[in-house]
């Protein structure tokens, strides 16, 4: 078992505690702090894989955007260190139950499925391939969502602002 | 003017009169009217007697016998090829006879109503009512087809109901003419279904075609009808006393008598004319008019037509000597002699020397129609001067109102069968046929003639002696020409109807036939007559404590007879207990509750259910990420597992 | 690295995706609702990276749809908090429960 | 274009007039001039027909014509007459007229009642002149709509949730209907070579017998709801007391008739051999709303509800001359579906003249109306007398052909049944006379009342225009027995036939 096998479980223990404590903490910035410190774990096992540009990217967006958005959210949203209502009891039954039975499916259909791995030499996963990639427009090029994307985002930009904008009363 | 038109023109006039009065009735005036209404009746019954004179002398006999003379033919309602319901006139003997009946008491009635109703506020209403009345009468009488008859039948059913409700804010008047109607239309039903068995025996329901399909032994209709059995008669037997229940309704027979007591409400020369002299004798001339199929095809029904006859006749004499309201007493009268021409009827059969029966009976029907309207118009101008229709305000009349006196006396003579006055003939034609064929009847109906001179003269006696009469009374009569006249020229039919030879016109072969008149048979019948009016006069020609006596010693039968033996306290039992709280009630709540309750269920159990339903959009988001979610799961689980 | 079977990654992300579904089933506050929606998009990012290394090494579509994702992640969150904070200006809550007024 | 669309044009032509005019006694002129035309152009085509057949025209249907209408699902618009639906014209013209002559003083919201009224007639002459099931179904929806909004808006007491009763039974009863026809639709394609929804197609085709006994069952139902057929009558009573007096003249005299059409032309016609096999079951059914009918009208004390149920009673002699299935009992059914028609718009009539000005329909509160006024006094105890089946109205011709003709029936089933319904004219003799003696005769019940007023002009007429139809029935049965009876007869070979 090399090192970075182990350091594989260790981060994805932390994944998931830190998930899970962000799921089921009652005080809302904890919340966002796990959730924060799962990501950040999650982008480690990127790097584990080898993808860097894509743990680099985690890093960036999540951590460093949607992360901050959120809690900038709950600046505006909440006193601070006020303790989050409880669950309902029955959300509670019904989640857990669902959710239970919903890994216990895909487990088992994971456990069923012979998955082919193989061990050859990939492509390069540099950002500079993947760059090639996605905006090429003759190969099985990207461009195409690439542009749809970007027009999403500055949909999301205008609808932002359209939304969150006071309306003044006239 | 050819006679065809002339006997068209005879209901005709009474309808024109109807119309007239009725629909321009506004713009006549009062005084007119009621004359207009008489003249048009008197050339209807000048029109009546020239059709009887033609008939009777000049075209009705062929070959010694009397022959029905059909005219203005319509097929009215066709059903199919072979059945259809045909209107049309006929002449034979006993139309003609009823027609001259109706004519001739028609008009006295229009004429005494000139006075008796004076003032009236519905006057010309009422004459429009009397012109419909009398139409709907003579289109009965003449009537060719059984549904024809059926017909004027309800007609006259729903004049007299029109005429009892005349006073129609009297609640009394209102609750007796539907209960005239409604009795009578219940006997109706027992007609219709008679009517539709004859059709369908006999394939018509022209009088003359049933007659001779269903009274020659042998014709393959009556082997049918007669082979045919149901509950232990026949077919024929069945439809024949269906069709005499609708007959005994409208002729007030036991159990439907109940009617016409209380039809005395309406106004009383209207009770002379339709519940005296005509309209109540139409189920007699409806059994007349079927009488050879009664005679040949169901003798059966014929004694039930006897039997019913003779009991009523009894029953309601008693009742009779009982009833202290003079109309009353002369109502019971009615039906008892109603049931005396029934009986008469009933013991008739068919067969040389057998059918004196059906010409007694006929000639009692004559003969009564002039008496007892002359007894209820007499009791009309009666309760037109003391204003009352009891008896214990009259007494010592004979003073104050001699034409009614002595024309009353005559009625009443006439009514108990005293010879020679027309009562008598006719009764004893009716005694002789009874004591020839059925000793029961001819026991029952002596019993009830004997009661008959009874009561009248009981009536007699207390309205006109019984007081000593107020020496300072003025006349009533001055001046009430309109009313007297009628009455005088009815005496003159009272007193000389019998000597009328009947018999040869009237029979129920159309060959005359003599009426025997023998001394052996008259004795017992008038001796009895004349002991029971010396009776009456022992106890009312005087005030005396004698009848109270007597009535004390009855007890129970008395009192039983004088509430009418408790036959309205039935009637009033079934209808109210039976029919409108058992029948009715429960239908009404069923169908508020139970069928439209269903209708109801079913649209509330809609909206509950979709109350129900609603909760599901509850608005929460994360319930419904959990319905997502769930299906989502599900279709998962059943594309793994159950399609895979 | 090599020695860690794609099972483990799969458990990994699983056990984070349903992390999320339960979070976001139970959790009434809004914004602690959108954290687990990030945790389910997330793993679904474990899982493209996951297999495009393990099953698909010569290709690179595993990496765009990650890619995609997050971009799409971003504009999601942008747009829930401008409508969480809009909602929060109605209802002075972001308690999802008592957000319910778009019902029968 | 063929003559007969006239029908359906005039009153459609109406309909834009009254729509193009501003003003409210315009508006009233207008419809009544529309439905007195269409008065005159029944009688005119009825005159026609007559001399056609005279002349020695044999075809079943008269004046027949056929449009294509959407080609896809074979629906034409084909019409043509026969005696039956001329007369069931000829009834709805009168009734039309009338209710209009009634309506003439309603202030609300003229233009739309008036549009409802005429839009509902459109349906009736549509159904009654149709020959292909599809646009029958159409135009008996086109009847149904309209009747919602004219008890819904005009009505009185709980109009809302009778008019939404009514609506909904009849919808229940036209989707029924509906499954009927579409059935016989596929059921021709499947069984007679060719997907028709044309009557006279279908006529000639044998379907088999299950096939039949469920289309049987739909089609007699469905219109049977229409009818008021026990136990689907209950919209009859709630609808009637909350709908406007037009409304109710409409409902009862010509809605009910649209399926007592369909009970004869389509469920029995198109059905023959389960018609002869089941109709006992409605016969039952008939002999039931009649004799339970009539009981339970005993017990009503509202003039309205009291000739609701009546109606009921007495539609229960259309579906028993349909079940019996001789040639008279049908001619019976048809006679009395236009007797009845007329008879009750008049007594509802008289009853909307009565409510207008005593505000009050409890036979029980009123009386004294004859003496107060006597036009109305004297229609409603016209009306009552026809209902009671008195000869001379029309009520006694229908009445004892439907009993001639079930008399055919040799079997002591029908003869009960024909009994039992014998007997219900008894118990009809009851009620009339008892509301009649309430609040008609006797005296005036309150001091208010004696100020009341007699009918208006537009009363009169309308009375005496039904009055008219009722006497001329009545008197002279034999016009409309002879414009009947061939037709009759064909339905009832068609069913001995095959």
């Amino acid at each position: 078992m090399s090192a970075s096998t182990i350091i594989f479980y260790i981060v994805s223990a932390l994944v998931l505690v830190f998930g899970a404590m962000s799921v089921f903490t009652r005080k809302i910035f904890r919340a966002a702090i796990y959730l924060l410190f799962s990501l950040i774990g999650i982008a480690g096992i990127y790097i584990l894989m080898n993808m860097d540009f894509i743990a680099a990217l985690q890093v960036l967006i999540y951590v460093g955007g949607i992360i901050v958005l959120i809690i900038f959210s709950i600046f505006l949203t909440h006193q601070a260190g006020d303790k989050l209502p409880k669950p309902l009891f029955k959300r509670i039954v019904a989640g857990a139950s669902m959710a239970a039975f919903g890994l216990i499916v895909v487990l088992g259909v994971f456990y069923k499925t012979a998955f082919k791995v193989t061990t050859e030499a990939g492509i390069d996963h540099s950002a500079r391939s993947i760059g090639r990639q996605m905006l090429d427009y003759h190969h099985h090029g990207y461009v195409y969502p690439f542009e749809i994307v970007s027009f999403l985002l500055l949909a999301a930009l205008v609808g932002c602002i359209v939304i969150a904008v006071k309306i003044q009363k006239k | 003017m050819t006679l065809d038109n002339i006997v068209l023109l005879i209901p005709l006039l009474p309808l024109l009169s109807f119309l007239l009065l009725g629909l321009a009735g506004k713009h006549i005036s009062v005084r007119f009217s009621g004359v207009i209404g008489s003249v048009i009746l008197g050339a209807s019954l000048v029109l009546a007697l020239i059709t009887a004179y033609d008939y009777f002398f000049a075209i009705g006999k062929q070959g010694g016998e009397f022959i029905p003379y059909l005219t203005a033919q319509l097929n009215w309602l066709p059903f199919n090829s072979d059945l259809s319901i045909n209107l049309g006139l006929v002449l034979d003997p006993i139309s003609v006879m009823m027609l001259l009946v109706v004519t001739f008491v028609s008009t006295m009635v229009h004429v005494y109503s000139l006075g008796y109703m004076k003032g009236e506020e519905r006057y010309t209403t009422y004459y429009a009512y009397l012109g419909l009345f009398t139409f709907t009468m003579l289109g009965l009488v003449l009537s060719t087809n059984i549904f024809q008859m059926y017909i004027f039948w309800e007609l006259v059913g729903v004049s007299s109901y029109l005429l009892i409700g005349f006073y129609f804010s009297r609640p009394s008047a209102v609750a007796a003419a539907k209960k005239a109607f409604i009795v009578t239309r219940f006997a109706d039903l027992g007609f219709l279904i008679g009517i539709l068995m004859l059709g369908y025996g006999a394939h018509s329901y022209d009088f003359f075609t049933l007659i001779d399909r269903l009274s020659h032994p042998g014709s393959s209709y009556l082997v049918a009808m007669t082979g045919a059995s149901f509950l232990g008669m026949s077919t024929l037997t069945w439809a024949l006393i269906l069709v005499f229940i609708g007959g005994a309704g409208k002729s007030a027979m036991f159990p439907f008598h109940i009617w016409l007591p209380d039809a005395m409400e309406g106004p009383t020369p209207i009770s002379a004319l339709i519940h005296a002299a005509t309209m109540v004798v139409a189920g007699v001339y409806l059994v007349a008019r079927l009488f050879p199929i009664f005679a040949v095809g169901a003798p059966d029904a014929l004694t039930v037509v006897g039997y019913v006859g003779a009991f009523t006749a009894l029953f309601a004499a008693t009742i009779a000597c009982t009833q202290t309201d003079i109309k009353k007493v002369l109502a019971y009268s009615t039906i008892s002699q109603i049931g005396f021409m029934l009986f008469a009827l009933g013991v008739a059969g068919w067969g040389p020397g057998k059918t004196e029966g059906f010409t007694a009976g006929m000639f009692h029907l004559f003969t009564h129609a002039s008496f007892k309207a002359l007894l209820f118009l007499g009791a009309g101008s009666i309760i037109h001067a003391v204003h009352s229709n009891e008896m214990k305000d009259m007494g010592g009349l004979r003073k104050s109102m001699p034409i009614t006196h002595i024309t009353f006396l005559l009625a009443a003579l006439a009514i108990s069968g005293i010879p020679p006055f027309a009562g008598f003939f006719s009764k004893e034609a009716i005694f002789s046929a009874a004591e020839q064929s059925n000793p029961i009847i001819y026991w029952v109906g002596l019993i009830a003639g004997t009661l008959t001179a009874f009561y009248i003269f009981r009536l007699y006696f207390m309205i006109f002696w019984h007081k000593t009469p107020d020496a300072h009374a003025h006349n009533h009569e001055k001046g009430e020409w309109a009313m007297m006249i009628p009455m005088m020229l009815l005496a003159v039919g009272a007193v000389f109807g019998g000597f009328i030879p009947f018999g040869d016109f009237i029979s129920a072969t159309g060959k005359p036939l003599e009426l025997p008149i023998e001394l052996s048979h008259i004795i017992l019948p008038v001796g009895l007559g004349v002991l029971s009016i010396v009776a009456a006069a022992i106890l009312y020609r005087k005030e005396s404590d004698v009848p109270q006596r007597i009535v004390n010693a009855l007890g129970g039968f008395y009192r039983a007879a004088y509430r009418k033996f408790y036959i309205d306290e039935i009637y009033l039992f079934i209808t109210k207990k039976i029919v409108f709280k058992l029948m009715g009630r429960p239908s009404a709540w069923f169908d508020r509750n139970v069928v439209d309750g269903t209708v109801q269920k079913t649209g509330s159990l809609t909206i509950a259910l979709s109350h129900a339903i609603k909760r599901v959009q509850s608005g929460k988001l994360q319930a419904y990420t959990m319905y997502f979610f769930g299906g989502v799961l599900l279709l998962v689980v059943l594309l793994l597992y159950k399609f895979a | 690295m090599e020695q860690v079977p794609l099972a483990h990654l799969l458990i990994l992300s699983s056990a984070l995706f349903f992390l999320g579904i339960y979070g976001f089933f139970t959790r009434r506050n809004m914004i602690t609702m959108l954290m687990s929606v990030e945790l389910i998009l997330n793993s679904v990012n474990i899982n493209f990276i996951a297999f495009n290394k393990y099953l698909f090494p010569n290709q690179l579509e595993g990496i765009f749809f990650t890619l995609f994702i997050i971009a799409v992640a971003a504009a999601e969150v942008s747009l829930a908090i401008a409508i969480i904070i809009n909602l929060f200006r109605k209802f002075n809550t972001v308690d999802v429960e008592e957000v319910d007024t778009m019902k029968f | 274009m063929n003559i007969l669309s006239l029908l359906i044009l005039i009153p459609l032509l109406t309909v834009v007039g009254i729509l193009l005019v501003k003003s409210d006694q315009l508006i009233r002129k207008i419809t009544l001039a529309g439905s007195a035309l269409q008065v005159i152009f029944a009688s005119w085509l009825t005159a026609q027909y007559v001399s056609l057949r005279h002349a020695g025209a044999t075809a079943q249907m008269l004046f027949e014509s056929s449009r294509v209408w959407f080609r896809p699902l074979g629906i034409n618009y084909h019409i043509g007459v026969d005696g039956i639906s001329l007369v069931m014209i000829l009834l709805t013209a009168v009734v039309v007229l009338a209710g209009v002559l009634v309506s003439w003083k309603i202030e609300k919201q003229v233009k739309e009642f008036f549009f409802m009224l005429l839009l509902l007639s459109v349906g009736a002459y549509g159904f009654f002149i149709s020959l292909n099931l599809f646009s029958m179904f159409f135009f008996l929806e086109l009847a149904v709509i309209p009747k919602y909004l004219l008890i819904g808006i005009w009505g009185t007491g709980k109009k809302e949730n009778n008019a939404m009763k009514l609506a909904l039974m009849l919808m229940t009863g036209s989707a029924l209907v509906f499954l009927g026809i579409v059935g016989l639709y596929f059921a021709s394609g499947w069984f007679g070579g060719e997907h028709t929804w044309d009557i006279m197609k279908l006529s000639h085709m044998h379907l088999p017998m299950n096939v039949q006994v469920i289309l049987y069952f739909l089609t007699f139902i469905g219109f049977g709801v229409f009818t008021g057929m026990f136990p689907f009558h209950t919209w009859a009573p709630d609808g009637h007391s909350s709908a406007p007096t037009a409304a109710s003249m409409f409902l009862a005299g010509i809605s009910m008739k649209l399926g007592g059409y369909g009970l004869l032309r389509v469920a029995t016609y198109l059905m023959p051999d389960a018609a002869r096999e089941y109709s006992w079951i409605f016969i039952i059914l008939a002999t039931i709303a009649i004799f339970y009918g009539a009981l339970a009208t005993l017990m009503q004390k509202d003039l309205k509800y009291m000739n609701a149920y009546s109606s009921v009673s007495h539609v229960g002699f259309v579906v028993l001359g349909v079940a019996m299935i001789t040639k008279v009992a049908f001619a019976g059914a048809v006679l009395q579906m236009v007797s009845h028609g007329i008879m009750t718009a008049l007594f509802f009539a008289a009853i909307g003249m009565i409510y207008d000005r005593a505000h009050t329909r409890m036979s029980n509160e009123l009386g004294g109306v004859l003496k107060q006024m006597p036009f109305i006094g004297t229609v409603f105890i016209i009306a009552g007398l026809t209902s009671l089946g008195l000869p001379g109205f029309s009520g006694f011709v229908s009445e004892m052909t439907v009993f001639v003709g079930s008399w055919v029936h040799t079997g002591i089933f029908y003869r009960v049944a024909t009994i039992l319904a014998a007997a219900s004219i008894v118990i009809t003799a009851v009620y009339i006379l008892r509301a009649t003696g309430f609040a008609i005769w006797g005296t005036i019940t309150r001091k208010e009342y004696a100020l009341l007023k007699d009918a208006s002009w537009n009363e009169r007429w309308a009375a005496v225009i039904l009055i008219v139809g009722i006497v001329l029935i009545g008197l002279a049965p034999f016009l409309f027995m002879h414009l009947i009876n061939a037709d009759v007869q064909e339905i009832f070979n068609h069913l001995h036939a095959g």
